[in-house]
């Protein structure tokens, strides 16, 4: 059913904790729908120099979570505002069709942890 | 790799012996039972053999017993069929919430065309109270339609009394006994059912072949128009080695069914014991003790059913969940919703089903891998307490 | 005593290649293909490759291809599905008088609930008048059903054509290909068909499941309600023995479809050839050219098709009839009928029908046994001549 | 499907045939159910001296046909109107359900054969 890729991603899953005191969190879904995702990260010049994630969720919730934390680390906040729902999908090597939801998740989780980032910003600076 | 298959309620492997008797079937002996010739004659009276041999499983007469290509179908044929029989749209018939699909997709197809249909709740245990049943009768209730025993959580429903109250009611009694047969002694008669319906894959017969059980002289319209084949109430030129091969894995069942239950029980206590007394925020789902021989259904707190899944399936194991991404829905069960499980706890429910061939060693094997899966997965949860759980070991 | 087959349009035997194909899927590879593990994996990857090689055998999209459990469901599923998905009751469907039972009995059933339907007649030989379809069209024709090639008389029918005016005037087009499939080439794209239904049992296929294909985009509702099976469009645990096993055949009959043609064709004309010089007062039915490969069909002055099939059967030889005797009902062959035999003539009609393993040596047994058993039930009929027939011999 | 009995009258039928002149004549069934009986009598002193039939149909209805000519060559008259379709399927060991209509016709040939025998009777009596 899954690829490889995503595979290894489901068991061997890049960042997945938590970081103390993060720059930004986003958390999407729901338990209804049976996915939650939770994304931390650490900010610094503009530029995410950490991330993390927790998700309770199916393989696809997991790995899509996993890769959308390596497609991001060390990129500009900017080129990870550009990071969309294909791209993660893609970068696994696709996904099944009853599965593209999950990867929404992933990159919503992202931009929200990066919006929950500029809030803070705003507040502090 | 070890591989352990724990998913008989989904399906179960053909006996050896039901693949002997069938494979004549699938050679030499391929007639057409409608035929008057040689070949024609033994396909009818393999199947008519095949017939016997269901019957006597659950103490009916042959002639009550009807062949079609699954559980699926006897079930849509029992609703339709009854309620074409009489005829009356806007007639009413009874259900329960944790019906299979096949039982409530078919209710949900006759409301469009106008029936009324109520679904009668359950206890956090899976059981429907008959006093319930009683109170849902209307003027015009002409079916019960109430499973054996729940394919996710196992639970036995109370199935005479549920029919004789359906009786005294002046309606008809079907029952889904598609996980029940060949696992529990079942007695037509005795019990006083109407209808019943069964699957060969789930008795360790072939897939693609069932049966409805219909007792004499109850009115049915055919679901498949066509020939005249089982005395016309279903059509189709006759999966022979399909029955032939379901008629012997219901003479196994009868046979061997008290060392079967025995063996199932067995088992299943010790797994849900070693999982309980392993695994911490763990739930049992269904009734204690009314419960399928060989059921057992978990819910680990904080994870997902289907990485669940996945990991058991990266260690050879088998199993099955009710959580919505192995429904390919996005709802979780509609049967743990109908327990009243929140739904967290519904997508992390697992379901380990033991059948005929699994070995203590099969357990085993299992509760040394599964409380390692949670823990990762619980490490990975965005839902699980702060600071981890407590594993007892 | 010798054995010959010649009923290849009731049954045909299991092809040695597609048993192979079928057993590890009786043995270890039984999983549950909604299943995500291993063992479900595996079954699901032999049910897609099944559905491609179903679909490039009539050109159709993978997609494009329903499993179900007999030719009967698909013809039932293809009715009731397109009647209800399109839920204009009172709607008008379009059929022939010679089709199968499976297609005038789920009419009829349309008919009980409100349907109106137009049997189209047939001339002497069989053949569906394009003109006659012309006409028929009403304001709510939904549907227009005509089978590829008759299951009695071996007549094939102008399809394209009638496809082509079924389309012109806004109508889906089903055909009931079940006797075609296999023995004449099909592709569903060029002749524009949006529907149809084929048997694997009819292929050297197992007994107990069917397809129907299903344009992309054609609205259709489930026969069979339950599970998320095949798209949702046919409930129950797959049969993936019997799904795998079609799709063998499937792929055996396009590679060796040419082949087969040639060889039926050949024994078909030395069968009727030596049949017509043999015996007097005999008549082929159906059309001379416009036939399935493997087709023939005669009546008997005098004689009844019962009586004939039983003294073929004493000398070994498996035939059909349309005689009322053999059909359980008290009417002869509707399709004899509507190609204007008077009742006698029908009565006294053999079908006899070729297949793949068939050898010249099978019909000249067959030749060297037929003429005496006509003969002499001949010599026993209240019908026949004084004083007898000339037979040629 | 049929019985030993069956397939035996079946296979060798007694007493096929016709005979000239006969006393009694009968026959039943129409060509539209696809049974034809006919019975011939020669009758002495109330007596069947002989009895022939011709059938069209199935193996049924020429295996009962073959049996009441068996039953009652040599009864009386009178003992041959007490056949019954009952006694002809009994005699053949039994016959399958949807066939039983068959034997009706062996029957009622019979009978048919008997009141025929006695019109000309009384004609020429
Ligand atoms: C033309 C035609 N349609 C439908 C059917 C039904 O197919 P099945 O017997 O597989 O249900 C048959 C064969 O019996 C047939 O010949
Ligand atoms: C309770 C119950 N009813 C009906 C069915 C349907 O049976 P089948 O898959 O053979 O159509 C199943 C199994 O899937 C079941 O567990």
């Amino acid at each position: 059913m899954y690829s490889e890729k995503v595979m290894d991603h489901f068991t061997h899953p890049r960042n997945v904790g938590e970081i103390e005191n993060p720059d930004g969190v986003g958390e999407v879904g729901n338990t209804v729908c049976g996915d939650v995702m939770k994304i931390f990260l650490r900010i610094k010049d503009d530029r995410i120099e950490d991330i993390k994630f927790k998700t309770f969720g199916c393989g696809a919730a997991i790995a899509t979570s996993s890769m959308v934390t390596e497609l991001v680390i060390g990129k500009t906040l900017q080129e990870a505002k550009e990071i969309s729902n294909k791209t993660v999908a893609e970068a696994l090597g696709g996904l099944p069709c009853q599965k593209m939801h999950c990867s929404n998740l992933a990159a919503d989780a992202l931009h929200a942890a990066i919006d929950d980032y500029h809030k803070k910003q705003k507040v502090s600076g | 790799m070890r591989r352990v298959y724990l998913d008989h309620a989904a399906t179960t492997a053909v006996h050896p012996e039901v693949l002997q008797t069938m494979l004549p079937y699938l050679q030499d002996q391929f007639g057409n039972p409608s035929s008057i010739y040689s070949w024609g004659r033994e396909a009818k009276a393999a199947i008519e053999n095949a017939r016997a041999q269901v019957a006597v499983l659950i103490n009916a007469d042959p002639s009550e017993i009807i062949f079609t290509g699954s559980g699926t179908e006897a079930d849509n044929f029992a609703l339709s069929g009854v309620t074409d029989a009489l005829d009356q749209r806007g007639a009413h018939i009874i259900t329960s919430k944790i019906e299979h699909h096949a039982i409530l997709h078919t209710a949900e197809a006759l409301e469009r065309k106008g029936y009324k249909v109520t679904y009668l709740p359950v206890n956090t245990e899976g059981l429907v109270n008959p006093e319930t049943l009683k109170e849902a009768f209307t003027e015009g209730t002409v079916l019960v339609s109430i499973m054996f025993a729940n394919n996710e959580i196992g639970t036995i429903e109370p199935i005479a009394e549920l029919a004789q109250i359906t009786k005294e009611h002046g309606a008809l009694f079907h029952t889904d006994a598609v996980q029940a047969v060949g696992n529990l002694p079942i007695d037509v008669k005795q019990l006083d059912i109407d209808l019943l319906s069964l699957s060969g894959h789930k008795i360790y017969g072939p897939k693609g072949v069932g049966a409805l059980y219909v007792r004499r002289g109850t009115r049915i319209k055919p679901l498949l128009h066509g020939g005249a084949q089982e005395r016309k109430l279903r059509a189709g030129t006759e999966n022979v080695p399909g029955i032939v091969g379901l008629g012997k894995a219901a003479e196994l069942a009868r046979l061997e069914l008290a060392e079967r239950q025995t063996h199932l029980t067995e088992l299943r206590e010790y797994l849900i014991d070693g999982v309980l007394s392993s695994i911490d925020h763990v739930r049992l789902n269904g009734h204690r003790s009314l419960r399928l021989p060989g059921n057992t259904n978990f819910s680990f707190e904080y994870i997902e059913g289907e990485s669940l899944l996945l990991s058991l399936d990266l260690a050879g194991i088998a199993a099955s969940s009710g959580s919505a991404c192995t429904s390919g829905s996005l709802e979780p069960s509609h049967v743990l919703m109908a327990i009243g499980l929140p739904h967290e706890v519904a997508h992390g429910s697992l379901r380990l089903t033991i059948g005929r061939e699994n070995t203590k060693e099969d357990i085993d094997y299992l509760l040394s891998v599964l409380p390692n899966i949670v823990k990762r997965l619980r490490s990975m949860s965005p839902l699980a307490p702060k600071g981890g759980l407590s594993h007892v070991q």
